[in-house]
């Protein structure tokens, strides 16, 4: 089943990076564009029978090493939901 | 040699490079302020190492649209001299001025140490008072070295011999153990189809002094000033 | 004109609770009734609950670090600025000073330990210096604890991470693995810069009008005082509300660097300070108060990361990477002008006043209005009792019998206090900016000075275990095992910076090993007239009343004459002589080896320092006048280990043929005692006299034991090893507990 | 309107992140998991008019900054669709 996790600076914690993409891309001529913050992505595979069996997987992956709680969020989407 | 090193935001070698071609080997060298765009009639620019504008993103990533960028890619197509060393190399590929891509090293950790480099192509402006096959001791410190091109790109990037150093043993043998960060095919400096822009992971620049570290790094910088225009 | 300040709506109440919830005592809050004659409103409780804190006003602690010594011939600035300097020779001055991150580094690693290494480097360019090289000294719990791996990644990971990207080199530190750090690890973060004699900045501010100027990060809710949380109608506001771990971002440190550095060069800054603990607070009132003068800050201009923050979260932000500058008058733009360049903003947020008050306004009112020395210069001191702990601690023992020798060395070897720590130092930039003539790896770091035959030698260390055993003897023998190792290296010791990392303080014992600790830092240091410039003191280091062993955390700066005498401590050529110098006879008291074998050790020997200073002259000159090949210190592990990582050269490993004295019958304290101030040297044969008469001349004790070998073997006495063998354990302790391979 | 854009290792190119994060939850005893790689999460806002119009400026952000054709796959979403 696969799993699409999203991990995001939190909010009120210091984002450099989303930062400095901010102002690269303005100075790329992107005038319009605000609130940029950069995250990861991570997609795996859990070899689950159940939907539920694989959410809670993902969610232990996420607390134990995927996601820093103290600075960041995390979602996630299992498939076929 | 009129030389030019480029200092971005975040550029951390730019005196290093600076001190080994000025102090050390005597040659007329300056700092290029990155959002000039002149480049003051130099005839060899250096791409220093560091974490230019952070390294945020993707290394290079935003340093490649510094003003002096376009005077660098103009130059370059002029068939004039480019050596990027560290997050030069990583700027240039970023600004599609060398082949391929530097990524995170196979151990995710930051690596500072003195490795082994083969010379593969000793013909090139950057290598030429190099013999091919000799080994030379230089110095990397990056956690963003490894390379990566399309397989097809890099079968063609041999024939023409743009793989300009490998990563070897002290014997010059090749070995997963001698690849310091998983590059493929253990590659460490890569030429451009002209063979006028050059890019290597290890730092040539801290490698001009015995009390430093030894002075192999200096046949790179001579090879450059014997190549001049 | 100091108008009443008014209290803002949704703020909670001031009373002596409050206060309590803030971290201030009964008669603390009444002393601040007193000075302001009113009763606070709740951004100026905050304001003082920071500035009174341990961490900013030293109450506990100061009294005692007022008997350090703090002047010599050499000393350019001493306690009392942003960082200590020595004059180091041909016009420079080293600036240089450590500081504590523990707590933080606890929480989240990373961050923590990057955010350390940023607030130590702000210390040393405040200074006008430009910082060349970085130290740390950690200290973790057991490896076998299942926090300390994350803690060990988390931690270099982070001093690596910052470090590397602002361009300092980091040269050297120490880790340690003690299940007594479990719940309390240590994280020290040591930087050194250089600045021209008469180039310095200074944080004392001048020149009533003058304008100060806010460069850097904007200001968000980083690390507000904890006691933001303790106020029920504070809390249940939105969750963005929580104070937020400091995030470091050194790319922004690097263009400050540069920035500050060149806009010193105009001669428009009259005071430079960063925003460090307590944050806009503490710069803002340090820099006027220390100058006898007043601020007003006008807070609608401090530039803000989010929208709506309140006075209160303004003023005790921590947020990183910023700095607070009062600017010559009239020459706002000149300084802004050069911000520009690298792309930061420098923005008025107020003036310099004469009325000695330290106000801010906020949306045309004022909410603080405080005389200023009460905050800065005359936060309350405390004598706080001191009493020895009742029970003598003493190492715990199990009646082992003691291991056959070539087990107990390899086993020494094995153990992540004694192995390299090359897993650490690979991951930190060692050579950047081409002064790093010797980095990690011997006994002290050497830092040559461009244009100048000059080199400074530095080197941190900490001894816990003997500091747990006897408070005053651990920190005596700290400084000089700090000042050996920097005279091994050839360098005269000229100066100290010193982190106390101890528990709570408000423990009579706690107190007294504080007290104890202070005494012998003092006495090592006017021993080897190495004055103490610089500091930082870290209380509270326990959990549930499980203090930690108490540590101070010595580093020392050596200047050295000439460069090209440096020495390491490695054998450098067959046929060599090996000798041994030392100050007394070894000891397995706190050794590496009792800890390890679980063997009671014994209590500590007396330090005679005036051999110890004795031993250090006799290092310096001799190799001055390039007698000597090698030295190494002999550390944890003792003898055999010392002479093993002697052969350990990374250009070639060598062998050694040693006999000790009275051959066969060595024992486990000839092998691996540690204790005394013990020296392998090696020299060609023809200097030996010439080397002898150094010492034995000064009243040591000095004896030929050995010869280095090219076969890479290591023959002491009846023991015989494979030194590559050897080596192969010594390097591979920690990666190989680190796969989990163990 | 907020932009979501997912950058993804090209399939093919060697992602020595994914690598390690899947070794690493395998070692944490998350046997079951396979396939993990890992990508960038980047949310922006940009302030257009219509839907189609931010997503010509997403798309030409991405091509300009935000992923590397060499290494990179992207896409994104654009709010209200
Ligand atoms: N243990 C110590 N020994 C000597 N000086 C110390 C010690 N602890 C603190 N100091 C000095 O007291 C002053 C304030 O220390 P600290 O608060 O750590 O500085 P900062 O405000 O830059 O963090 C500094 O000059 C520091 O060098
Ligand atoms: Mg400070």
């Amino acid at each position: 089943m696969q799993v699409r996790v999203f991990v995001t600076p939190r909010t009120g914690i210091l984002d450099p990076q989303g930062r400095a993409v901010e102002s690269s891309l303005q100075s790329l001529g992107f005038k319009n564009v605000s609130r940029v913050k950069v995250g990861k992505y991570i997609t795996l595979e859990i070899d689950a029978r159940t939907a539920s069996e694989a959410r809670d997987e993902a969610k232990k992956m996420c607390e134990a090493l995927l996601a820093n709680p103290v600075i960041e969020d995390y979602r996630f989407e299992v498939d076929g939901e | 040699m009129k030389w030019g090193v480029v200092r971005f935001p975040g550029s951390l070698d730019d005196g290093d490079a600076l001190h080994a071609l000025a102090d050390v080997m005597g040659q007329d060298a300056r700092i290029l302020w990155h959002k000039d765009e002149s480049l003051g009639g130099v005839e060899c620019i250096v791409l220093p190492g560091g974490f230019s504008y952070g390294d945020y993103l993707r290394t290079g990533a935003i340093a490649r649209f510094s003003p002096i960028m376009k005077s660098v890619a103009k130059f370059a197509a002029d068939g004039g001299l480019v050596i990027g060393t560290c997050n030069g190399f990583q700027i240039l590929c970023e600004a599609h001025l060398l082949p391929g891509a530097l990524t995170r090293n196979r151990s995710l950790s930051f690596v500072c140490e003195r490795v082994w480099l083969r010379v593969e192509n000793a013909s090139t402006p950057f290598t030429r008072a190099t013999k091919l096959g000799d080994v030379l001791r230089l110095p990397i410190k990056h956690g963003e070295g490894l390379y990566i091109a399309p397989e097809d790109e890099l079968r063609q990037m041999e024939e023409r011999g743009q793989v300009t150093l490998r990563y070897v043993d002290a014997d010059g043998r090749e070995s997963d153990a001698a690849n310091p960060n998983g590059s493929m095919r253990a590659i460490a400096g890569v030429a451009n189809e002209r063979f006028n822009v050059f890019g290597l992971m290890p730092h040539p620049e801290h490698a001009v002094e015995p009390m430093l570290g030894g002075t192999d790094g200096l046949k790179i910088f001579q090879s450059i000033a014997g190549s001049a225009r | 004109m100091s108008a009443h300040p008014v209290s803002l709506a949704g703020e909670p109440g001031v009373d002596v609770e409050q206060a309590r919830a803030f971290g201030l005592a009964p008669d603390e809050y009444r002393k601040i009734q007193e000075i302001i004659g009113r009763t606070p409103t709740y951004t100026e409780l905050g304001v003082f609950s920071v500035m009174w804190s341990e961490h900013c006003s030293y109450k506990s602690s100061r009294r005692h670090l007022r008997t350090l010594p703090s002047k010599s011939e050499l000393v350019v600035q001493g306690p009392g600025e942003n960082a200590g300097a020595i004059d180091v020779g041909d016009g420079w001055a080293a600036v240089f000073k450590i500081e504590s991150h523990n707590h933080p580094s606890f929480v989240e690693p990373y961050q923590g330990a990057a955010t350390g290494v940023g607030g130590i480097l702000r210390d040393i360019f405040t200074m006008g210096a430009r910082p060349v090289a970085s130290m740390n000294s950690l200290k973790f719990g057991s490896f076998a604890h299942p926090r300390t791996r994350f803690l060990l990644g988390g931690v270099v990971g982070g001093i690596g991470g910052y470090g590397n990207c602002v361009g300092v080199p980091t040269v050297a530190g120490e880790v340690m693995f003690d299940e007594a750090y479990n719940a309390n690890i240590l994280v020290n973060a040591f930087c050194l810069g250089l600045v021209r004699k008469g180039e310095m900045m200074s944080a004392k501010a001048r020149g009533v009008g003058n304008p100060v100027l806010y460069v850097g990060s904007a200001t968000g809710r980083d690390g507000i005082h904890g006691a933001s949380m303790a106020s029920a109608e504070f809390d249940k506001e939105s969750e963005a509300k929580r104070p937020a771990v400091q995030v470091g971002d050194p790319f922004t440190e690097k263009l400050l660097i540069e920035a500050c550095l060149e806009a010193g060069k105009t001669g428009a800054i009259v005071a430079i300070q960063d925003m460090g603990a307590a944050g806009l607070t503490s710069s803002s009132s340090e820099m006027p108060s220390h100058g006898g003068l007043g601020i007003e800050l006008d807070l609608d201009q401090v530039p803000l990361r989010e929208a709506n923050l309140t006075p209160y979260e303004i003023l005790l932000s921590e947020s990183q990477e910023r700095m607070l500058i009062v600017a010559e008058r009239g020459r706002e733009a000149e300084l802004q002008a050069v911000f520009e360049k690298w792309d930061l903003h420098a923005v008025v947020i107020g003036r310099i006043t004469d009325d000695q008050r330290w106000r801010a306004r906020w949306h045309g009112q004022v909410v603080a209005d405080i005389p200023i020395g009460a905050l800065a210069d005359n936060a309350p001191l405390y004598d706080r009792p001191a009493a020895p702990p009742k029970i003598q601690p003493s190492a715990k023992t199990s009646a082992i019998k003691h291991p056959e020798t070539s087990k107990a060395l390899r086993a020494l070897l094995d153990s992540p206090n004694v192995a390299s720590k090359k897993w650490v130092y690979r991951q930190y930039d060692s050579i950047v900016q081409s002064n790093t003539v010797l980095g990690p790896g011997s006994d002290a770091a050497v830092i040559r000075i461009k244009n100048s035959r000059r080199a400074m030698a530095l080197k941190v260390d900490s001894n816990p275990r003997a500091c747990a055993l006897d408070p005053y003897l651990g920190a005596v023998g700290t400084v000089c095992e700090a000042a050996r190792n920097v005279a091994c290296a050839g360098a005269w010791p000229v100066g100290i910076t010193n982190c106390l990392n101890y528990g709570n303080p408000e423990r009579p014992e706690v107190m007294w090993q504080f007290i104890r600790g202070v005494e012998g830092l003092r006495d090592a240091s006017i021993a080897f007239g190495a004055p103490v410039v610089s500091g930082n003191v870290s209380f509270y280091n326990e959990t549930e009343g499980h203090a930690i062993p108490p540590t101070p955390t010595i580093a020392v700066l050596g200047v050295m004459i000439d460069v090209a005498r440096h020495v390491t401590q490695f054998f450098k050529n067959p046929g060599d002589a090996i000798a041994i110098v030392r100050t007394a006879a070894p000891s397995l008291a706190a050794s590496e080896y009792s800890a390890l074998f679980g063997i009671d050790g014994g209590s500590l020997r007396a330090i005679d320092l005036a051999r110890e200073a004795a031993l250090v002259e006799g290092l310096v000159e001799g190799s001055e006048q390039g007698l000597i090949r090698s030295a190494h210190d002999i550390a944890e592990g003792g003898l055999a280990v010392a002479l093993a990582e002697a052969c350990f050269n990374p250009r070639a490993i060598l062998g050694a043929e040693v006999e000790l004295g009275r051959a066969g019958n060595a024992d486990a304290v000839d092998f691996f005692g540690e204790g005394a101030s013990t020296v392998i040297l090696s020299m060609a044969p023809t200097d030996l006299a010439r080397v002898e008469k150094l010492f034995a001349g000064r009243g040591l004790e000095f004896a030929v034991v050995g010869k280095v070998i090219d076969d890479p073997r290591l023959k002491i006495g009846s023991l015989e090893e494979d030194v590559s063998e050897l080596q192969r354990i010594y390097e591979d302790a920690i990666p190989g507990r680190l796969r989990g391979d163990d």
